[in-house]
C-alpha cells in the first residue's frame, strides 16, 4: 500500500509540472497547427537563466520566474517573428518546414548553451532542494510540492486569461478556426508572436520550477520536448485543460510503470501511450472532456 | 553536357580510389556513399511522397542490428544480411506504416520520431539479443578500404538509379500526387494508404541496407550510435533537405555536402585556422580556431535555419536562386 | 568592368583561402602522436578534461627536454562521440599526418572503430578510457589498455564485504542503461552471488536523466536490502541519493560503482545528503600513488576547475607515451608497439605493465579502492593499508543524524 | 436495374443532421442537377458518395451494386470520378503529368497513360497548357483540369462540385459547352452548382433540397416553379439581403 500511495505522489506531483509544460506546447500547437520541436530546448534556456540569477545573483528559483519568463516570452516572441512567420510566404515543397525550423532553433539553442557554459552539469542548491515532509508514512518532496502548487496557479491563471480576456479569446479563436478569426478582424499574425511567447514563458517557469530539484547541461531539451509533444498529443491539440491531463496522465503512467513494470521503460511506457493515443484517440481527451 | 554529368560523376566515383589512395579520403567518400543511399530513402518517403519521417535511425539501426546479430548469434556472414537488413527494416516499416499512415502531416512526422526512441529503448533494454548498450562487436572481412568504397558506390549508384526509376514510373506519379494533394489522389483512383506503405517500404529497405553497410564497415554498433536520433534521423533530413527535397540527384549533392562541412568544422575549416594561428602567430586566431571546431552542431543547426528560410528546395531544387548569387554565374544573369 | 572586377576579387578571395591551406601543411616537426578525443558533442566535458591533461603532460614533458631531445608534437583530433567520426579521424591522424602512435579513446563504441583501424594499419594505439572489455580481447597486438575494463571495477569492493561488512546479506543493484552500468551490475551480480554468497534480490536499470526516482526507490524500500548498489552518473547519482534522503531509505551500505559517486560535482549537488556514502573508485586525488596529488593540484592551479579519473588517467597515458618514444629503438610504429610491450613504470594512475591474463592481452591490471564521503571529503578507507581515514559503517540512518 | 441510385443517405456532425434522409436515382446518360442553398448539404452528398465521410446510414448503389463504404479510390476504380468545389491542383507537377497520374488508374503501361492523358487534354481543350505546372493556371483553366483528370479515370458517372462558380461569362460558355461534350460521349452526370442559370440549361431534371432535406425533384421547369425551392432560394435572398 505504501509502494503504491507513494507511487500516486510522485506521478501527480510531476504530472502537475509536466501539465505547465505541456500547456505551452498546447497552445503554439493549437494556434499554429504545427508541433514546436524546440519546446524543451527553450525550456533548457529558461533553467539556465534560473541558474545564472542564483549562482552570480543570488535570486531563488522561485523569484528567478520573474527573469526566466519575460526573458523567455521576449525569445519566443523573436523566434516566432523572425524565423517561423517568414516560413509561411517561402515556397517549400515540405509542408513541415517550420517543425523542421523549429529543430533547427532546438539545435541552434543547445549549441549557444554549449558555448557559454560547456557540457558542466549545473545545479543550484538551494536550502529546500533535498527537504521534503512526510504524510503518513507517504514522502512529499518540499520543491516539487511547491512546484506542482505554483503550476496548478498558473495553469488556473491561463484558464482566466484564455477565458476571460479579449486577447486570451483571440487565440482560442484563432486556435479553433483561423480563417474565421481572420474575417472577424484578428490580427494572425500578431497572435501566433503571442502565442508563441506565452508557450515560451510557460515552459520557463516549469524549468525554473525544475531547477531546485533537478540538474542542468545544454542537452537535457531533447528529452522534455519528447515528453511536450507526448502530453499534447495525450490532451488533445490546443486544449488547456487536456494539457493538464494529458501531463497528469504521463506522470502517473511513469510512475507507475516505474514501479510495477520496471524503471528501464521509463521513457518508453510515454511513447507507447502515445502512439496508441494517436491511433485510437485521435483528439486526445479533448474528446472527452470537450475543453 | 548536364545530360552527361551523371556519367562523369559515375566516372569519377569509380576511378576514385584508384586516384586517391589515401584512407583518409577514401573513408569520407565510403561515408558520403552511405549517406546518399540514406538520403535517397528520406526523400522518396518525404521529399515524393511527402510525409516527412523523423525516424530514419530506427530502419538505420534495424539495419544495422540485423547484419550484427546475423554475425554474432547465426555466424553468417553480416554481408548477406545487407538484403535481409533492409528486409527487417521493411518489417519493422510494415505494422509500423500499416498503423499510423491513418496519421497526416506532422502527426506522421511525430508517430516516426516516438518510433525511433522506442527501438532504441528495445535495443537498449533487450539484453539478452543485442548485448544493450555493450554494443555488437564484429571483425570486419577487409582491411582495405577500397572493397568498402565499390560495395558502397555499388548501393548509391543502385540507390540513385532505383528511385529514379521508380518515380519515372506509376508509382513515382502517385507518390508526388500524394504529396501535392492526399484528397486528390484519392479520388482519382490512388489508394494512397497503399502507396505510402509502398514509399516508406523502399525508404525503410534502403536505410536498413545501409544500415548493414554500416555494421559491416564501422564493426561496432551500440542503441546510441545507429538508434540515435541526431546523428541519424536528423542528419538524413539535412541530407535531404540541404541537397534538394524530391531530386533526384538532391541526396547526393546533400550527402557530400553535409559529410564536408562536417569534416570541415571538426577539422577546423581543414586546418585553415590552425594554419592561420601559425603563420600569424596570434593567440586570438588560436582561440578562435578552437571555438570554430566546437561550433559543428551550432553550424549544422544554422545551417537547417538558413537553408530553410532561403533554400526552402535545397540545393538542387533552388539551384536558379544559387548561381543567381554568384559573381562566376554573372554572365547569364546578364543576359536575363 | 564592375562584374569582372568582383569575378577577379573572388578568385583572388580562393586562391588566398588555399593559400593558407598549403601554409597549414607545413608546420612545426616534432615527433608526432595522434590523440582521439570527444571534444565536441555529449561527452565532451570529459574529453576536455583529458584534453587538458594530455596537454599539461606533453608541456610537462617537452619542458623537461622531451624525447631524447625532440618535441612530442599531439595532434588532438575531435571524434564528436561518434564512431564513423572517429574513424575519420584516426584515418586522418595515419593517412596524413603519419603519427608515430595513437592515445586517447574515450567511449568504447568510438574506441572501437577506432582500434581495429589502428591494428590494420599497424600503428600501435594506447586506450586510456574506453573500457568495454572486448577492445583488449582480440589479440591485437598493436592495442594496449591503461584502464581496467568495465567488469573489474567492483573488485577492490568485493573485500570490504568480505572481511567488513559481512552481515550484509541481500543487495539491491540499480543500474543505468549504459555499457557502464550494464556489463558493470551484470559482473557484480555474478559476483554476489557466485562468490560473495549474497541474495540479489533486485536489478534494476534505468534511464539515465530520469526526473524521480522515486518510483524506483520506493521498490527498492520495501524489499529492505542490506546494501544499495548502484552504477550510476555524477548527476543520476545526486538524485538517487537525495531522493533516498527524501523517502527515508536506509539500508546499511549505500555503495556507488565507481563513476558519479566519486566526483565533486556530486558532493556539490547532494550536499549533506552526500555524507557517508560509499564508492568503488581506480582513481582520486587520495591514491597512494606518487604525484597524484601533485597532478590534482597542478591542474587546479592552471585551469581552475577540478579534475578526476579521466584526466588522470590522460596524464598517465601521456607519460607512457614517452617513456615508450624514449625506449623505442626507432621512431616508426613498429619500434614503438615493442617499447610500449615492455612498459613497466610508475603513473599518478597507478602502476603500467601490459600483460596478458584471462582473454585479455596487453592489458593493464590495477587495483580498485573502496572510497567514502567523510566531512565533505572524500577519503580512500579500503583497502586498510592505503586508507586515508577510518570508514563508518553501517550507513547512519537519515532521520538519526 | 437502376443506373445509379441514392436511399435514405443520412450524415451527422456531432449532433447536426447534414444530409438527411436523401434519396435520388439518376439514368443512364443524363445531366442530373442538385441545386440548394449554401450549406443545404449538396458536397456533403457528393463527399458520401465519393465516402470522404462514411455515411450515418442509407446507401448508395452503382449499377444494381451497394458501392456505401467502399473506400474512396475504389470508388474512382468503379467508375465514378468527381471534382471539387475549392480546386485541388496537383501543383508541383505539370498539367499533363496531373492528367497522367489520373490516367494510371485504367492504363497499364506508362505509355498508354500518356496517350489516354494526351487524348483527354485535347478533348477537354487543356493541350496548350500541358507543360505549365499546375498551381500556375488562371483559376478557370484549374476548374478545367479538374474534370480533365477526372475524365482520365474514363468514369461513366462523374461527379462536378461547382464546376461553373468563380469563371467569368465566356468561360462560363465553354464550361457548359465541355459539360455537354462530355455527357455526348455518354457519360452520366450529376451537376451541384449554385449558379441557377447554368443548372437550369444543362440539367434534364432537378433534385432540390434544404436543410439536408428534399424540397423538390422534377424537370427544371417544374422545380424552379416549386414553392418549397423558391422560399428555399428567396429566405437565403432575404438572409443576404
Amino acid at each position: 500500500m505504501e509502494v503504491f500511495l507513494q507511487t500516486l505522489v510522485a506521478g501527480i506531483l510531476k504530472g502537475g509540472l509536466y501539465g505547465l509544460i505541456g500547456i505551452g506546447m498546447t497552445l503554439i500547437m493549437g494556434v499554429m497547427g504545427i508541433i514546436n520541436l524546440a519546446h524543451g530546448q527553450l525550456m533548457m534556456v529558461g533553467m539556465y537563466i534560473t541558474f545564472v540569477c542564483f549562482h552570480y545573483l543570488g535570486i531563488d528559483p522561485y523569484f528567478a520566474l520573474l527573469v526566466s519568463m519575460p526573458a523567455l516570452f521576449l525569445l519566443g516572441v523573436a523566434i516566432q517573428k523572425y524565423t517561423l512567420n517568414p516560413l509561411i510566404e517561402v515556397e517549400s515543397i515540405l509542408p513541415e518546414n517550420q517543425v523542421l525550423m523549429t529543430v533547427g532553433i532546438g539545435m541552434v539553442l543547445t549549441e549557444v548553451a554549449r558555448f557559454i557554459f560547456s557540457s558542466d552539469y549545473k545545479s543550484v542548491q538551494t536550502s529546500y532542494s533535498s527537504s521534503s515532509f512526510f504524510i503518513g508514512e507517504i514522502s512529499f518532496s518540499l520543491a516539487l510540492t511547491i512546484a506542482f502548487f505554483i503550476a496548478v496557479a498558473f495553469t488556473l491563471f491561463m484558464f482566466w486569461f484564455l477565458l476571460r480576456t479579449d486577447l486570451g479569446r483571440s487565440i482560442r479563436a484563432t486556435a479553433q478556426d483561423k480563417d474565421a478569426a481572420l474575417l472577424m478582424g484578428v490580427n494572425a499574425q500578431r497572435i501566433t508572436i503571442l502565442t508563441f511567447g506565452i508557450g515560451s514563458a510557460l515552459v520557463a517557469a516549469a524549468g525554473t520550477l525544475l531547477m531546485p530539484i533537478y540538474y542542468l547541461f545544454p542537452d537535457i531539451g531533447g528529452p522534455f520536448t519528447r515528453k511536450a509533444f507526448v502530453i499534447t498529443i495525450l490532451g488533445g491539440l490546443g486544449s488547456t485543460v487536456g494539457a493538464i491531463f494529458g501531463g497528469l496522465t504521463l506522470g502517473l503512467a511513469e510512475a507507475f510503470g516505474a514501479t510495477y513494470i520496471g524503471m528501464a521503460f521509463d521513457d518508453m511506457i510515454g511513447l507507447v501511450i502515445f502512439i496508441l493515443v494517436l491511433i485510437f484517440l485521435p483528439s486526445g481527451f479533448k474528446r472527452i472532456t470537450k475543453v | 553536357m548536364k545530360r552527361f554529368a551523371p556519367f562523369l560523376l559515375l566516372v569519377i566515383l569509380i576511378l576514385f580510389p584508384l586516384l586517391v589512395r589515401d584512407d583518409y579520403h577514401q573513408h569520407l567518400m565510403i561515408l558520403v556513399l552511405m549517406w546518399v543511399v540514406i538520403g535517397a530513402g528520406w526523400n522518396v518517403i518525404a521529399g515524393y511522397t511527402g510525409q516527412v519521417s523523423f525516424g530514419d535511425a530506427a530502419f538505420f539501426g534495424t539495419g544495422a542490428y540485423t547484419a550484427g546479430l546475423f554475425a554474432t548469434k547465426l555466424s553468417i556472414s553480416p554481408w548477406w544480411a545487407m538484403a535481409a537488413g533492409g528486409v527487417a527494416a521493411m518489417a519493422v516499416a510494415f505494422p509500423f506504416g500499416w498503423i499510423c499512415f491513418r496519421l497526416r502531416g506532422a502527426y506522421f512526422a511525430l508517430a516516426t520520431l516516438a518510433l525511433n526512441e522506442v527501438m532504441r529503448h528495445i535495443a537498449t533494454i533487450w539484453e539478452d539479443l543485442t548485448g544493450g548498450m555493450v554494443g555488437i562487436l564484429i571483425i570486419q572481412t577487409f582491411v582495405s578500404k577500397v572493397p568498402y568504397y565499390y560495395i558502397a558506390l555499388a548501393l548509391a549508384v543502385a540507390a540513385v538509379i532505383g528511385v529514379q526509376a521508380v518515380m519515372g514510373s506509376k508509382w513515382g506519379y502517385y507518390f508526388v500526387s500524394i504529396r501535392e494533394d492526399q484528397d486528390a489522389a484519392e479520388s482519382l483512383g490512388i489508394d494512397t494508404h497503399l502507396y505510402k506503405m509502398i514509399s516508406l517500404n523502399i525508404a525503410a529497405f534502403l536505410t536498413g541496407m545501409a544500415g548493414s553497410l554500416y555494421m559491416n564497415y564501422m564493426g561496432f554498433i551500440d542503441p546510441e550510435v545507429v538508434f540515435s536520433l541526431h546523428d541519424i534521423s536528423i542528419m538524413a533530413i539535412l541530407v535531404g533537405i540541404v541537397g534538394g527535397v524530391g531530386t533526384v540527384y538532391g541526396p547526393v549533392v546533400g550527402a557530400f555536402i553535409m559529410v564536408a562541412v562536417h569534416e570541415f568544422f571538426r577539422t577546423g575549416f581543414f586546418g585553415f585556422f590552425k594554419g592561420l594561428a601559425a603563420l600569424t602567430g596570434s593567440q586570438a586566431i588560436t582561440t578562435l580556431a578552437k571555438y570554430v571546431m566546437q561550433a559543428h552542431v551550432l553550424g549544422f543547426g544554422i545551417l537547417v535555419v538558413v537553408v530553410i528560410l532561403v533554400l526552402p528546395n535545397g540545393i538542387v531544387g533552388d539551384w536558379k536562386k544559387i548561381t543567381g548569387w554568384l559573381p562566376l554565374g554573372g554572365g547569364r544573369r546578364s543576359a536575363a | 568592368m564592375m562584374r569582372k572586377l568582383r569575378k577577379i576579387t573572388f578568385i583572388l578571395f580562393l586562391v588566398g583561402i588555399l593559400g593558407v591551406f598549403l601554409a597549414s601543411g607545413a608546420l612545426a616537426e616534432g615527433i608526432k602522436v595522434g590523440i582521439i578525443l570527444p571534444l565536441t558533442g555529449k561527452l565532451a566535458k570529459f574529453g576536455e578534461i583529458e584534453k587538458k591533461s594530455f596537454d599539461l603532460a606533453f608541456e610537462e614533458i617537452n619542458a623537461a627536454g622531451g624525447v631524447n631531445g625532440k618535441r612530442i608534437d599531439p595532434i588532438i583530433e575531435d571524434t564528436t562521440g561518434k564512431p564513423d567520426v572517429g574513424r575519420s579521424a584516426i584515418e586522418k591522424l595515419i593517412a596524413r599526418d603519419k603519427v608515430v602512435m595513437v592515445g586517447g579513446g574515450y567511449s568504447s563504441s568510438v574506441t572501437w572503430a577506432t582500434i581495429a583501424v589502428a591494428q590494420q594499419r599497424k600503428v600501435p594505439f594506447l586506450v586510456n578510457t574506453g573500457s568495454a572489455d572486448k577492445i583488449t580481447e582480440q589479440g591485437w597486438e598493436y592495442i594496449f589498455r591503461l584502464n581496467p575494463p568495465v567488469s573489474e571495477y567492483p573488485k577492490g569492493f568485493a573485500s570490504f564485504l568480505q572481511n567488513v561488512a559481512t552481515d550484509v546479506k541481500t543487495v539491491a543493484i540499480l543500474h543505468e542503461n549504459t555499457l557502464f552500468g550494464q556489463s558493470g551490475s551484470k559482473k557484480f551480480k555474478k559476483q554476489c552471488e557466485k562468490s560473495l554468497g549474497l541474495d540479489v534480490i533486485m536489478k534494476e536499470g534505468y534511464e539515465a536523466g530520469a526526473v524521480d526516482f522515486k518510483p524506483l526507490l520506493v521498490k527498492v524500500k520495501s524489499k529492505k536490502p542490506d546494501l544499495v548498489y548502484m552504477v550510476s552518473y555524477i548527476m543520476d547519482a545526486a538524485m538517487l541519493i537525495r531522493q533516498s534522503k527524501e523517502l527515508n531509505l536506509n539500508p546499511k551500505l549505500f555503495v556507488g560503482g565507481a563513476a558519479g559517486f566519486t566526483l565533486p560535482e556530486f558532493q556539490k549537488s547532494t550536499g549533506a545528503a552526500g555524507e557517508y556514502i560509499f564508492s568503488a573508485t581506480l582513481w582520486t586525488p587520495s591514491v597512494p600513488y606518487p604525484g597524484a596529488k601533485r597532478y590534482f593540484d597542478k591542474f587546479v592551479a592552471r585551469y581552475g576547475t577540478p579534475t578526476e579519473y579521466h584526466g588522470a588517467e590522460a596524464y598517465a597515458a601521456a607519460y607512457v607515451i614517452a617513456d615508450a618514444l624514449k625506449r623505442a629503438k626507432s621512431l616508426t610504429p613498429r619500434a614503438v608497439r615493442d617499447a610500449l610491450a615492455e612498459t613497466d613504470m610508475m603513473t599518478v594512475f597507478g602502476p603500467v605493465k601490459f600483460i596478458s591474463y584471462g582473454k585479455k592481452t596487453q592489458q593493464n591490471r590495477l587495483p580498485t579502492f573502496l572510497v567514502q564521503w567523510l566531512n565533505g571529503k572524500l577519503e580512500t578507507v579500503w583497502p586498510k593499508e592505503v586508507s586515508t581515514a577510518k570508514y563508518v559503517y553501517p550507513f547512519p540512518k537519515w532521520n538519526e543524524r | 436495374m437502376r443506373f445509379f441510385e441514392v436511399k435514405n443517405l443520412v450524415k451527422y456532425f456531432g449532433g447536426l443532421a447534414a444530409v438527411n434522409d436523401v434519396s435520388f436515382e439518376v439514368k443512364e446518360g443524363e445531366i442530373f442537377g442538385l441545386i440548394g442553398p449554401n450549406g443545404s448539404g449538396k458536397t456533403t452528398i457528393f463527399n458520401l458518395i465519393s465516402n470522404f465521410h462514411s455515411p450515418t446510414s442509407g446507401s448508395v448503389l452503382f449499377k444494381g451494386r451497394d458501392i456505401t463504404g467502399l473506400k474512396t479510390h475504389r470508388i474512382c476504380k468503379a467508375r465514378i470520378a468527381r471534382t471539387f468545389q475549392v480546386v485541388k491542383p496537383l501543383g508541383r507537377m505539370t498539367v499533363l503529368d496531373n492528367v497522367v497520374a489520373a490516367a494510371f488508374s485504367r492504363a497499364k503501361t506508362k505509355h498508354e497513360a500518356r496517350d489516354l492523358a494526351m487524348e483527354t487534354l485535347e478533348f477537354c481543350g487543356l493541350a496548350h497548357r500541358k507543360d505549365m505546372l499546375a498551381k500556375s493556371l488562371p483559376i478557370g483553366e484549374r476548374k478545367r483540369l479538374e474534370i480533365t483528370r477526372a475524365m482520365a479515370t474514363l468514369p461513366e458517372l462523374l461527379l462536378l462540385d461547382e464546376t461553373a462558380a468563380g469563371l467569368n461569362p465566356s468561360e462560363l460558355v465553354e464550361a457548359i459547352d465541355l459539360i455537354r461534350k462530355i455527357r455526348e460521349k455518354g457519360v452520366t452526370i450529376i451537376i451541384v452548382e449554385h449558379i441557377m442559370k447554368v443548372i437550369m440549361t444543362i440539367s434534364d431534371r432537378i433534385h432540390a433540397i434544404n436543410f439536408g432535406r428534399t424540397i423538390a425533384e422534377g424537370t427544371p421547369g417544374e422545380v424552379a416553379n416549386h414553392p418549397a425551392v423558391i422560399e428555399a432560394y428567396l429566405g437565403e435572398a432575404y438572409a443576404r439581403g
